[in-house]
């Protein structure tokens, strides 16, 4: 009884069932093959990376009550940065100079961060705009990097992250296992996640609580950022080229729904790590089904919407009442207030 | 109270310039508006400055013809966002409306009976959402998310094709212009976008569903408690922005004569934008449809600059685009905060 | 009726005589676009004409914003590739009443009046995708085994998705044993193309063809085939459109298996028929773009000069 | 004050009220009368508010029946209640503090013509209707730009003008001062002799024995009894809300902590030369000592909050200077100000003071976690440890640490604020409206705590409505007027309360002269 009133149990429930319906759709769900493990399982989990590191990004701005639109961009500019270097190396499969690379790429990500947090918390714009700046300026800066063509590099240290193996278990997937690792002891080991819901939830109350508000959402803005540019290198490493147009487009919509799936509420205070990686997976895993059963794509946005308009029912509390409510017994009808 | 006498504090009330009467300040409710509008204008006339024909009339014209959908899609999401909610859906419900328009006009279905046919659809939709979203207490984000896949999907799954229009009183409309002066002319469609502003306006200011909207927006448990009808304004709310969208809808199937399911997309942002650029909070109860034109202004502004700028590849269209806009914001950031 | 305007458009818009083409791009949705941009840029810095263009970034009203601001600027020629077929009567229209004529490059309008645009330059979709069908069905000649078709779509509801499906569809419509089993949208994206792919290949036994609407698409495919142990080329035929330089590079090493032209380079054409139009010179409705389809042998031969 | 004659216009039978683990009501009866002033009595926690929020619809009810007029009703939310001639000001200024006075007065009810709001007779009424209440304000400035207890005065203004048959106040005067609470009994006594029901909850047994007829009592969300005002002698009606004997409520005396005398020779903690803000308040000299409380007494609106606040860098002043221990300062954040051990805690608990979302616990470490700053967390065992010490001590109810404090009484949420700002062990405290909204006898714990604090050496400046508390508690009472610091007084024989309202009107010269 306890666990159906639990938030994330309806997300979890539908997750489960489009894994079963995969799990009669594919042929292999999941096996052991060359060495590691493979199936439409894996699949999702690797899929889903990127966008589970996105997220935690989102969760954390959303928890103060901001919001990041840029990411999709910064994850564009990301993967054309770490490209465009590592199409110059004399050795691409350099593993030392790859590295550095990606690191590189993922200090420009944060650097663009600290932009976003700044307009936000020390020139003092709306979170949405601040954000759309980047936004839209930040893919034409994409695109100028790579001049508007796709940059293909052929670096196998640099396709390992999003594509290798570790332990039978994507990179892709152990990356984002390690960034939901450090968020979580970031947050929960230490009082950041405490301050953070308090300025979500109040930043009158917070400052004169002696929060100091502004430091902190810049800084939630930079982890965003830097997540962000590890999502882009993941994402143009699985392609083995920086596309600075597709890269990461939209995925703040995703990201955004995944955090409020996963019982964020967009106006900022409590926020829930577990259940945004749930979010996230869910996502993944509706796209996955969707080719799955061959869903025409005219009506893959109908699909779509009916899954999220049954999630968003099941989670409202109220809703569950009204319908299942029913059953339980009630106090006596009682008339209505003469008028 | 058995104590203190009352008598001295009230003496005071009489003086004759009430000694604890609150300092006096201009109306410093319009100053963000007021300073959008100035640097508008400063836009335009380094716009006049700078390019050949930026001055003839006509550019100001087409600013607001090529906004049309724009401008009434943002009427309907300030009232959302008065609101403190957000509507994700307008786009693909301008993808609905344009859809099914050209699809039923192509069907032969009497133009008069499609037009308020596509309106109440829209107006259900969104009735719907505002519903769902005030009832079951689901985020206005993720509601309206919903309604985005829901109505873009429904037009896709009902035309993927650009379909033509050539319903005569469409065409109609659509060559229609209304001379203003010796070499201008407008269009409906731009008429019909700024009675939007005005109704909207007045609805805002001097009615009682106007006020509650602000009240819900300043606070929501507040205005319940204070016995506003808070379940039949937010609903409304979200009806309006759907009327609104799907008017939108159609006044883009009269300005370009076709419907196509993917029209309209990322309205829903270039609207949010709009509004905030006005000055609307996002966070609801503070601001004007006034100020969400001079958003719409602003951004149709920086699109023309670019236009007669003519030389920027796309790569760079983005990135002057977001100069220019977080220029504009930067300095009505400090306008404002120099005016309090 | 609307009335007469252009007292004085003769004058140009140029104040210095050089001619003035208004040009409105889609987008910058691929390498493709990119490369068909640069290509009409280069054209008009070649040409000597001034160039005003404009990106649209896939919206239709953008464009029609766009062409009216060419209208308010009097530029000489209005250019630009409609975002849809649909939907340009107005517009083109108020071209024509302020006297400017119009060229429509890669992408067609439905428009029943064809006065309302002096030519139009570009590829035809359909043709394409009837390319691409007429070859696989040549492969097949004869053959009596099922042969099962992915098709990965472009962006639902986008026009050479539309019509690169219709094209195919109507091509293999000869052989009955070649059935398209999946049919999904990849976007036109090298990413969303792998991870379709990736699910394709999970969820159907037997894959014998790929059928990508375009080149970026059918190579992030081939990055799934063999992420599952499979080689494009030989194990799945691999068919794709656009001919853009990575393609064409797979294409030669085996990875593709065909591959149906789809030039961007119109920037010269484009030129050309400017100066005609503007002159008053009459030219064809109709210009196809010089275009080609190319096997692999045919991607060797061609690949050292590819630029794009 | 006759017995009631006539049927009860409201009753309401065995009501029960159950929250996810706290049995708010349990069986309470409860009768309203046409023409009286009902108090409804009870520690913080004891369920008046929610009482109230049952009748009114805000909450279902669990169990039992309203009978209005003799009809049974189910009102289905505020609006119902309202329509049903139900008035009510709830606990927490519910106002939208957006809009204008004005438009708070009226919002709902605005006079219209053809459907337009006529703003000209709104104002105009506004105005009328808050000169009644002797507020004389502008009513077309957002009620935000008002202190709280302006917009309690406006939220009352809303209610009694909405004509109703019955008028509910909950805590309508936890901070407003003895004029302004004079004003509004004037209001309640001519609603009452047109026949209205008032129910009226405060804290205050002087207002209560002023006002009210009869009253009722809970105790834990139990009906203990209902009683004529005038039979039920203060000491047995103490007796009733605690269940406790009154001997341990020997705090409650009056004068009991006056007499202690300031250790000799302090040295001065924080010294304030000049320091203003322009529209908030004029420059003033202020000098607060180790271990000395100050008050600071005024009339509503004379601009304490706004002169506490700036000594903590909430606002920031724009003349003169500050000096801490001797060393100048600027506040410019109130961070700075805590890490000089200055505290503040807000009279504005809703807005300022509590993080709804956030558990008991939460809120009670936040100041303290965030002076260590994130990376130093505060190890879970020690929180637990200290929270529970101070549930303990300020007696907060349900005694949950790990319930939403957004849930807890108004009263207990107060408790919670004031432990936050304890537990940082500041050097000055300085503390706005503390006892707002707090029940007899934690009042006579907080005040026993303040002194016991101030005599470990702790400097408290202390602001409150009432004067008796400032009286009780301060070594030294600064009197503020019309936003301006107009005398220093040393708490000691001689010095009452009309002592002080006398300087506060004569002092109407001096300004008259000078501003
Ligand atoms: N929304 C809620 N959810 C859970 N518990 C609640 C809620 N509202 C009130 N309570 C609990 O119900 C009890 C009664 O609270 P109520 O607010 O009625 O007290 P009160 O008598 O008004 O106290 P005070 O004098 O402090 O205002 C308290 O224990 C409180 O914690
Ligand atoms: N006529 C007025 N009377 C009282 N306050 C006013 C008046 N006009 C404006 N105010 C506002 O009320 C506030 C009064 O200042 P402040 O809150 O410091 O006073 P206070 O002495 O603490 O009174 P309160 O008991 O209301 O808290 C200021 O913010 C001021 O803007
Ligand atoms: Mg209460
Ligand atoms: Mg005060």
């Amino acid at each position: 009884m306890t666990i159906l009133k639990n938030r994330l149990f309806w997300p979890a429930a539908i997750l489960l069932a489009l894994l079963i319906v995969n799990v009669f759709t594919s042929n292999q769900f999941i096996t052991l093959q060359d060495g590691h493990l493979f199936g439409t399982l894996i699949d999702i989990l690797r899929g889903s990376a990127p966008l589970i590191l996105v997220s935690l990004g989102m969760t954390l701005v959303i928890s103060t009550g901001g919001i990041d639109l840029s990411v999709g961009s910064v994850m564009a500019i990301s993967g054309a940065v770490a490209c465009l270097l590592i199409k110059d190396l004399g050795n691409q499969n350099a593993v030392g100079s790859v590295l550095l690379i990606m690191a590189v790429a993922i200090a420009v990500s944060a650097a663009l961060g600290l932009w976003n947090g700044s307009l936000v918390a020390i020139v003092g714009i709306q979170p949405i705009i601040a954000t759309l700046i980047l936004m839209v300026a930040g893919r034409g800066l994409a695109q100028l990097i790579t001049a508007g063509q796709i940059i293909n590099v052929q670096s196998s240290p640099y396709a390992t992250i999003a594509t290798g193996f570790f332990l039978t278990l994507p990179v892709a997937f152990l990356i984002a296992l390690a960034a939901i690792g450090l968020i979580a002891v970031l947050t929960r080991r230490t009082a950041l996640g405490l301050l953070l819901e308090s300025v979500g939830g109040s930043p009158s109350a917070s400052r004169l609580a002696g929060i100091q508000a502004k430091r902190i959402t810049v800084m939630v803005y930079v982890v965003s950022g830097a997540l962000a540019g590890l999502a882009g290198l993941i994402y143009s490493a699985n392609i083995k080229s920086a596309d600075s147009i597709y890269a990461g487009n939209l995925i703040e919509l995703d990201a955004i729904l995944a955090v409020v799936i996963g019982g964020t509420a967009l106006i900022g205070g409590r926020f829930s790590i577990l259940g945004t990686v749930l979010g996230a997976v869910l996502i993944q895993t509706l796209q996955v089904t969707v080719v799955g059963i061959g869903v025409p794509s005219k009506a893959t946005l109908l699909f779509k919407a009916v899954v999220v308009v049954v999630l968003c029912l099941s989670q409202s509390v109220t809703f569950r009442e009204k319908v299942f409510g029913r059953f339980k017994s009630r106090p006596a009808v009682r008339a209505e207030v003469p008028a | 109270m058995t104590t203190i006498d009352a008598t001295p504090p009230s003496t005071n009330q009489k003086a004759a310039v009430n000694p604890r009467r609150r300092v006096y300040r201009p109306n410093t409710k319009y100053i963000p508006i007021l300073a959008t509008l100035a640097l508008l204008i400063v836009m335009y006339v380094s716009g006049i400055a700078n390019y050949r024909n930026f001055d003839q009339p006509s550019v100001v014209v087409n600013l607001f013809r090529d906004n049309a959908v724009l401008l009434v899609v943002t009427v309907g999401m300030t009232f959302v966002i008065l609101t403190g909610g957000i509507d994700l859906s307008v786009g693909a419900v301008i993808s609905l409306t344009t859809t099914l328009t050209a699809t039923l006009l192509q069907g032969g279905w009497p133009p008069l009976l499609v037009l308020p046919l596509v309106l109440l659809l829209g107006a259900l939709l969104g009735a719907g959402m505002g519903a769902v979203i005030h009832y079951f207490k689901v985020e206005p984000f993720i509601a309206t998310l919903a309604g985005l896949f829901l109505a873009r999907g429904l037009a896709l799954f009902i035309n993927q094709e650009s379909i033509p229009i050539r319903d005569k009183l469409w065409t109609t409309l659509s060559d229609m212009r209304i001379p203003l002066g010796e070499h201008t002319r407008t269009t409906p469609t731009a008429v019909v976008a700024l009675s939007a502003v005005l109704i909207a306006a007045a609805v805002l200011a001097w009615t009682r569903f106007g006020r509650n909207v602000y009240a819900i927006g300043g606070s929501a448990d507040s205005a319940l408690l204070m016995g506003l009808p808070v379940a039949r304004t937010r609903i409304a709310v979200y009806t309006v922005s759907g009327f609104c969208a799907a008017l939108g809808g159609v006044l883009y199937t009269i300005n370009s004569t076709s419907g196509h399911a993917l029209q309209g997309s990322g309205t829903e942002l270039d609207a949010i934008a709009s509004c905030v650029i006005g000055g609307v909070l996002l966070t609801g109860g503070a601001g004007y449809v006034f100020g969400s034109l001079l958003g719409v202004l602003v951004y149709g502004m920086i699109g023309t600059i670019i236009n007669f700028q003519g030389d920027l590849n796309s790569a760079w269209t983005r990135i002057v685009v977001g100069i220019l806009l977080f220029g504009f914001i930067l300095l009505q950031r400090l306008v404002t905060r120099r005016a309090r | 009726g609307c009335g007469d305007k252009g007292d004085d458009t003769g004058s140009g818009g140029g104040g210095d005589g050089k001619l003035v083409l208004g040009f409105s791009q889609v987008g910058a949705e691929s390498g493709w676009r990119t490369a068909n941009t640069k290509s009409i840029q280069d054209a008009a810095t070649a040409a000597g004409y001034e160039l005003k263009f404009s990106d649209a970034q896939g919206k239709q009203e953008k464009q029609i914003e766009a062409i009216r601001s060419f209208i308010t600027q009097k530029v000489d020629v209005i250019a630009f590739s409609p975002v849809v077929t649909s939907g340009w009567d107005a517009v083109l229209k108020e071209a024509k009443d302020a006297d400017i004529p119009v060229i429509l490059t890669d992408r067609a309008v439905d428009s029943q009046d064809k006065t309302l645009y002096k030519t139009f330059l570009g590829s035809d979709f359909v043709k394409e995708g009837k390319e691409a069908g007429n070859w696989l069905v040549k492969q097949y000649e004869g053959k009596t085994d099922p042969v099962n078709v992915v098709e990965l779509q472009g962006t639902v509801g986008a026009a050479p998705a539309i019509d690169r499906q219709k094209g195919f569809a109507e091509a293999i419509a000869t052989n009955p044993n070649i059935k398209i089993v999946k049919s999904q949208s990849g976007n036109f994206t090298r990413a969303e193309g792998k991870t379709v792919m990736e699910g394709i290949l999970q969820s159907t036994p037997k894959i014998d063809v790929l059928y990508a609407h375009n080149d970026d698409m059918g190579l992030g495919a081939i990055e799934a085939i063999e992420a599952a142990g499979k080689k494009p080329g030989t194990d799945i035929k691999i068919i794709t459109v656009d001919a853009v330089k990575d393609g064409m590079t797979a294409l030669s090493e085996g990875k593709i298996n065909f591959i149906v032209e789809c030039s961007p380079l119109l920037g010269p054409q484009l030129m050309d028929l400017a100066k005609k139009v503007k002159a008053g010179d009459t030219v064809d409705q109709r210009i196809l773009t010089v275009e080609t389809t190319f096997t692999q042998e045919q991607a060797k031969a061609a690949l050292p000069d590819r630029k794009y | 004050m006759g017995e009631p004659t006539t049927k009860p216009v409201l009753e309401m039978t065995g009501i029960r009220k159950v929250f996810p683990g706290v049995v708010a009501l349990d069986g309470v009866d409860f009768r309203l009368f046409p023409g009286e002033v009902h108090a409804l009595m009870g520690e913080n926690g004891a369920g008046k508010s929610t009482l109230i929020k049952v009748l009114t619809g805000v909450y279902d009810i669990d169990g039992g029946d309203i009978l209005l007029g003799g009809d049974e009703v189910h009102i289905a939310g505020p609006l119902a209640a309202q329509k049903a001639g139900i008035s009510t000001v709830y606990q927490e200024v519910n106002l939208c503090t957006n809009l204008t006075v004005a438009e708070n007065i009226f919002i709902g009810r605005e006079p219209r013509t053809f459907g337009k709001i006529r703003w000209g007779v709104i104002r105009k009424r506004a105005a009328e209707l808050l000169e009644r209440l002797d507020l004389n304000i502008d009513v077309s400035a957002p009620l935000s730009t008002y202190s709280l207890a302006i917009q309690q005065m406006v939220a009352i203004a809303r209610a009694v003008d909405i004509s109703a048959r019955v008028v509910i106040l909950d805590e309508p005067t936890s901070s407003l001062d003895a004029s302004e609470v004079e004003q509004l009994f004037r209001v309640m006594r001519r609603l009452k002799a047109d026949g209205v029901a008032i129910l009226f909850v405060s804290h205050f047994l002087d207002q209560i024995y002023e006002i009210s007829d009869r009253l009722t009592v809970l105790r834990n969300g139990q009906l203990i009894g209902e009683y004529r005002t005038a039979e039920l002698p203060q000491v047995q009606l103490v007796e009733k809300m605690i269940g406790k004997e009154l001997a341990t409520l020997e705090g409650l005396e009056d004068k009991a902590l006056r007499s202690r005398t300031k250790s000799a020779a302090a040295e001065p903690i924080l010294q304030a030369k000049g320091v203003g803000r322009t529209g908030a308040i004029a420059p003033f000299d202020l000098t607060i000592h180790r271990g000395e409380v100050v008050g600071l007494a005024g009339l509503l609106g004379s601009g304490r909050t706004e002169l506490a606040r700036l000594l903590f860098g909430a606002d920031k002043a724009d003349t003169g200077e500050l000096s801490i221990d001797g060393k100048p300062v600027t506040l410019r954040d109130p961070q700075v100000a805590m890490r000089r051990g200055i505290a503040f805690s807000s009279e504005n608990r809703r807005t300022e003071g509590i993080i709804g979302d956030l558990s008991v616990r939460e809120n009670i470490i936040l100041a303290l976690q965030a002076a260590r700053g994130w990376t130093r967390p505060i190890p879970r065992r020690k929180q637990d440890e200290i929270v529970e010490k101070y549930i303990k001590a300020l007696q907060i109810r349900p005694a949950d640490p790990e319930r939403p404090v957004r849930n807890l009484s108004g009263g207990n949420q107060q408790k919670v604020l004031l432990a936050r700002w304890l537990i940082t062990e500041p050097r000055l405290l300085i503390i706005d409206e503390p006892t707002r909204g707090i029940d007899v006898g934690a009042k006579a714990e907080i005040q026993k705590l303040v002194a016991e604090l101030s005599d470990g050496g702790m400097a408290v400046l202390f602001v409150s409505a009432e004067l008796e508390e400032v009286l009780r508690l301060s070594h030294k009472i600064a009197v503020l007027r019309d936003r301006r610091l107009i005398e220093e007084l040393d708490n000691g024989a001689g010095v009452d309360a009309e002592r002080i309202m006398q300087t506060i009107a004569s002092g109407q010269t001096a300004s008259g002269a000078t501003s």
